[in-house]
């Protein structure tokens, strides 16, 4: 028996249309628009000017407070303006804008492939340093400041590093395909993060869609008695830290608590090796893997792409924006978002840009709620999303404080199944805000 | 108030039954056919009109702290009254009211009109309140015993229309529940 | 009018003059009603008996010896009443029951000639369903005529499903059951008090009439 | 210019593809084996009263939705056939036209309409009707055809009472289990594939499990509530035969026979209805099962799966409110 989280979750069709395509580097765009905002917690601070000449990998935002994280160039040229423009947030942030001339690199950075496997040489210290500098955040999509996550805090230990290779969002294949090309990277990147945590284990979840990167990283942990190399069973959201842990460890994250409550620390398998080229190769995070697919894509591809590209130039290097395009959505097509335009950039959480064809893009006619349980079976988080639903509409925030609607992740299982189509995740979402509301005017 | 008003206010505005929703034992209870439903209602009506001007009568000589047991005690001596003289001499429809004569001293329309209407009103209003109320409690049941006999036995005050035997469950209990729902709900539309 | 103050002399009097009041309107509507109503209940009670026994509605209630004796499984009390008019014995009306109704207990009057032979039958008083169990009682449908006329020592007072004699309620077994159950309580009761007094004991009106002295 | 007719909407992106239509007409299809069974063993008649019944409901749900409510229209969405198809299932073949017709309105209008329509009704409509026909017609709802195979003659059939029925009664009168099974004409396996005294649809026990086996394929009902039932009510029946067997019927027989199957699998599964927690529904299952043995066993009815699932559906609405889901990451916080 594979292991998997016990309780909900669903089984989208998968659609890994890209699996298998190797990584393609998307040529410099003529410009390209930096937002500061590219994590959870304070934007950065600029620390350019209109005018200032950059290099690639040059700081042109620094963290601005505990959780956030540094920004660099992603590539070399002349800041034309620093403006707030369309993020994939559909809100407008201040991004920093920079004309693209040559592609000149800070010397510090090692470019060369050569493997750098030597870990010995760091202290734990100042592998979380490095990172911070490199201003790596989650690559899954939470975009979490990678360094603050393996800073463990005092009195609590963290035994298992989990790296988060699951990619359960239908459709995306970037860590699939970084898995198959950059697995000694990763080994590596693991190490280095499981040191900078002070973790005992590693463990490397894989859903077991991916027998190939299975056996590839089974075979290069071999050498390691600490790396576990984990199949999974497919199951949505299996990539959600707290399914992850349980599924791994069988552990239970306390609701409200965090993975390093229950010791573990789980990390992307991108951000493992955004990690490795930060410590290795002093190489910021300025580049990530992004999967452009879609039913209608003529050639569904994963690319590596600089920070700030715009999303219509990687549509335009899979085959074109297709006629019947009825909406692009930046991430999965379980929790990304979609998106108004096609000038937003690339950001360090674009894991994917999916394009939906017109007839699929309409949500389905909303019946009344036959109570047929479905929502309930599904929830990995056992919230009843009907009872939310019906306390939201009704406008009882408070009481929902005891339905635990905090716990919701926005999974977005309980709309997937929905039969009568009612979009339940979103007047989850609406309780959540207006709960959060209350709680804030109460402490305040 | 206009004495008219006054008097209609019972029939569909303020229905003790189908809008106030009070006196529910007897409504349900006895109405499996239109005439316990006519013979209930009228009934209480006498005893809400002689309770009523008998309170509104002597509404100055009652110390407050006592009112609710005088009102009482006048009330099921109404009740009592009306008893005795339906055993005498209707015994029919005494058979088939039975249990619920004595309890029309605890429904709530002749107390509640008492203490709402009665004792802070004159006579001739309290009377007129009384009277309509009343006729309104009958009207409602008299509606409900009709339903439930025409669906239940198909026939109306005792004539049968048709010779074979009627939806039994309106003239069991569960009917007066269903047939009083949905006169309600008629009730709610006409009055909006 | 000022309201009166609620002191406690104030409100002693108060309702001693309305209960006094009460009770004596109450006394004197009871007076008035006494009569008429014992009237009603003798009048319910001589015409339930003369659904049983029709020469009843001739005679005078008054006329009817009551007897009470015990039920013949001793479960409960069973009231006789001779009929008889111009000194002639017409039947013997028993007021029985049975528990075993669908709704509990049902009470049936049941008349019977000197030998048992049962002349009518009726519910006097039931919970039984509308439109099925009541259908034991004559004002709604004719089923117990085929109790007229049957001596209980021949006709097995039992439905047919049961292997009896008795056509039961289609639907309504139950009470179908029950009302035999008192037929039979009835039958059985008589007949120990007959056994128990004797032919005389219910004939002895007769007998004037028969031996011309008394 | 594709741009500018983007869809921005909240994820998820993606549905699955079922809905409430094709919910409803899967659970017809799983009715299907039972409708045949009934045909072959009723003739014509079963069908007739199936279309009558069907029939009867959609034109009654449209009538109100259109004219009464004016609202939309819903009767496309398959639940007034399930409605039409479970009442029709619950009712004696040799039923007069119009008074299917009367339990037709009274499922859709009283059971489910008065409510609101799909998904707000407390009680499962066709149970509603079916119970409200049980009181108010007992002689015709209570008289059974006699099974003949295959006669489409029409012909008034001989009624018999079912062998619930005849066992209750044959215990009441103080005859043994045991002697009473072995004068019935039908034996086990005849009650396993439908040859008894009955309603349409709850003859087969056979047919009514492959229509659940169906539906738990197709995901629409769990396991939870049929299997809950039929346990309590062997266990319950199972030492109740143990204790007496003379006087009590064996386990076998309340699961052959009576609308158990079909309760079990098909009404009391009934979405709407039922709990929302795999516990609750444990407990809803748990509760039909010891009521109908209740009812069966010392009620006044032969048969008390209706009953039972009416009364239980009164108490969802309590067990959802008591029973919730093991919550992710409860235990470790205390």
């Amino acid at each position: 028996m594979l292991k998997t989280f016990p309780k909900g979750g669903v089984h989208p069709h998968e659609n890994k249309f890209s699996a298998g395509k190797s990584i393609e580097t998307i040529e410099l765009p003529k410009q390209v628009s930096i937002p500061v905002s590219q994590h959870l917690g304070a934007p950065a601070q600029p620390v350019v000017n209109k005018g200032d000449e950059v290099k690639v990998g040059q700081l042109i935002a620094k963290s601005a407070g505990f959780i956030s994280a540094n920004i660099h160039s992603s590539v070399s040229g002349k800041v034309s303006k620093i403006e707030k423009i369309l993020d994939s947030t559909g809100y407008k942030q201040t991004a920093i804008i920079i004309d693209v001339e040559g592609d000149e690199w800070l010397p510090e950075i090692d470019r060369s492939t050569e493997l750098v496997e030597d870990i010995e040489k760091f202290t734990a210290e100042e592998i979380r340093a490095k990172v911070a500098e490199a201003g790596i955040v989650g690559l899954g999509g939470a975009t979490f400041p990678t360094n603050v996550k393996i800073s463990i805090p005092q009195g609590k230990v963290c035994e298992n590093l989990i790296i988060n290779a699951v990619e359960c969002e239908p459709y995306l294949t970037s860590d699939h395909q970084l898995m198959l090309e950059k697995s000694d990277e990763i080994i590596v990147g693991a190490r280095l993060l499981q040191k900078a945590a002070g973790a005992k284990k590693i463990y490397i979840g894989i859903e077991n869609n991916k027998p190939d990167a299975i056996e590839l990283m089974k075979k290069k942990a071999a050498k390691y008695q600490y790396i576990e190399v984990v199949a999974l069973k497919v199951k949505y959201p299996q990539g959600g830290e707290k399914q992850l842990i349980k599924a791994v460890v069988n552990r239970e994250v306390p609701s409200g608590g965090l993975p390093v409550d229950v010791g573990c620390v789980v990390q992307n398998v991108g951000t493992a090796y955004a990690v490795y080229e930060a410590v290795q190769k002093n190489k910021p995070l300025i580049e990530r893997v992004v999967t452009v697919t879609g039913k209608s894509v003529s050639k569904p591809s994963n690319f590596l792409v600089r920070i700030g590209t715009p999303v219509s130039n990687l549509i335009e290097k899979a085959g074109g924006l297709p006629e019947d395009t009825g909406k692009i959505v930046n991430g999965g097509p379980m929790m990304g978002k979609a998106v108004k335009d096609l000038s937003i950039p690339v950001t360090k959480g674009t894991s994917g840009i999916l394009i939906i064809k017109s007839d699929e893009a309409k949500r389905p006619k909303t019946y009344n709620c036959i109570r047929c349980a479905r929502c309930v079976f599904v929830c990995p988080m056992g919230l009843e999303p009907y009872l939310i639903k019906n306390m939201a509409t009704v406008g009882m925030y408070e009481e929902l404080q005891n339905e635990r609607v905090l716990d919701c992740m926005e999974c977005g299982s309980c709309s997937y199944g929905c039969p009568a189509g009612v979009p339940l995740l979103d007047y989850i979402r609406l309780g959540k805000t207006n709960l959060n509301k209350i709680l804030r005017s109460k402490k305040s | 108030m206009n004495n008219w008003k006054n008097f209609t206010k019972g029939f569909i505005k303020e229905n003790p039954v189908f809008v106030l929703v009070l006196g529910m034992c007897p409504t349900l209870g006895v109405t499996t056919s239109a005439i316990n439903g006519l013979g209930m209602g009228l009934a209480t009506t006498f005893v809400l009109l002689g309770s009523n001007v008998v309170i509104s009568l002597v509404k100055n000589f009652i110390p407050n702290k006592v009112r609710i047991p005088a009102f009482i005690v006048i009330i099921a001596s109404f009740v009592t009254i009306i008893d005795l003289s339906m055993a005498a001499y209707v015994p029919d429809l005494y058979k088939s009211l039975g249990l619920f004569i004595p309890l029309i001293v605890v429904n709530c329309i002749v107390l509640g009109r008492a203490e709402a209407f009665a004792s802070k009103n004159t006579i001739l209003s309290s009377a007129i309140d009384g009277l309509g109320m009343g006729l309104g409690f009958t009207f409602a049941l008299t509606l409900l015993g009709s339903v439930r006999e025409l669906l239940g036995a198909y026939s109306l005050f005792g004539h049968k229309f048709i010779s074979t035997d009627g939806i039994l469950v309106f003239v069991l209990a569960p009917g007066a529940f269903l047939g009083l729902a949905y006169l309600i709900a008629i009730m709610k539309r006409i009055n909006k | 009018m000022a309201k009166k103050e609620s002191t406690f002399l104030n409100m002693t009097f108060t309702l001693f003059v309305v209960t006094a009041i009460s009770a004596l309107a109450l006394a004197s509507v009871y007076n008035l009603t006494k009569e008429p109503i014992e009237n009603v209940k003798k009048q319910n009670l001589q015409n339930a008996i003369g659904v049983v026994v029709p020469d009843a509605k001739k005679g005078n209630f008054d006329d009817f010896e009551q007897i009470n004796v015990k039920s013949s499984d001793g479960i409960g009390d069973i009231t006789m009443y001779k009929v008889v008019v111009d000194n002639d014995f017409k039947g013997m009306a028993v007021k029985t029951f049975t528990m075993k109704g669908f709704g509990g207990m049902i009470s049936v009057m049941v008349g019977f000639t000197p030998d048992g032979t049962i002349i009518d039958s009726d519910v006097l008083e039931h919970k039984e369903t509308p439109g099925l169990g009541d259908k034991t009682s004559k004002n709604v449908s004719s089923w117990n005529e085929q109790f007229k006329g049957k001596n209980p020592a021949q006709f097995k007072l039992v439905v047919k499903k049961d292997g009896g004699d008795v056509d039961a309620i289609t639907a309504a077994t139950i009470s179908s059951r029950a009302y035999c159950d008192a037929l039979k309580r009835a039958y059985d009761t008589y007949m120990n008090y007959i056994s128990a007094n004797g032919q005389n004991s219910i004939e002895n009106n007769v007998e004037p009439k028969d031996g011309g002295n008394k | 210019m594709a741009q500018n007719k983007l869809i921005v909407s909240l994820s998820p992106h993606d549905h699955a593809k079922d809905s409430v239509s094709k919910i409803m007409f899967g659970v017809v299809i799983a009715m299907i084996p039972a409708l045949l069974v009934s045909v072959y063993f009723f003739g014509l008649d079963a069908i007739r009263v199936n279309l009558i019944a069907i029939a009867a409901c959609i034109f009654f749900e449209w009538i109100i939705q259109k004219f009464l409510l004016k609202g939309e229209v819903t009767i496309t969405d398959g639940s007034a056939i399930v409605t039409g198809m479970l009442l029709a299932f619950n009712v004696p073949s040799n039923l007069p036209w119009w008074i299917i017709v009367i339990g037709a309105i009274v499922s859709i209008g009283v059971g489910k309409m008065s409510f609101g329509g799909l998904g707000n009704n407390p009680f499962n409509p066709a149970l509603v009707g079916r119970v409200f026909l049980l009181i108010s017609f007992p002689v015709q709802m209570t008289s059974w055809p006699k099974v003949q195979v295959l006669n489409f003659a029409m012909t008034d059939a001989q009624t018999g009472a079912t062998p619930l029925a005849i066992v209750k009664e044959g215990i009441k009168n103080g005859e043994s289990f045991s002697s009473i099974i072995n004068n019935l004409p039908t034996s086990y396996s005849d009650m396993f594939f439908g040859q008894m005294g009955g309603s349409l649809g709850e003859i087969s026990a056979i047919a009514l499990i492959i229509g659940g086996l169906y539906m738990l394929y197709r995901k629409i009902i769990t396991w939870h509530i049929p299997v809950s039932i039929i346990a309590t009510v062997a266990i319950f029946t199972g030492i109740l035969y143990g204790i007496n067997p003379d006087k009590y019927a064996d386990p076998l027989f309340h699961l052959l026979t009576g609308g158990l199957m079909l309760g079990a699998i098909f009404m009391a599964t009934d979405m709407v209805t039922s709990p929302m927690t795999s516990k609750g529904m444990i407990i809803y299952g748990v509760g039909i099962g010891v009521i109908t043995v209740l009812i069966r066993v010392w009620g006044a009815y032969p048969e008390g799966v209706s009953f039972a699932i009416l009364i239980m559906n009164a108490f969802t609405p309590l067990i959802n409110y008591y029973i919730k889901p093991k919550r992710f990451g409860e235990i470790v916080k205390k």
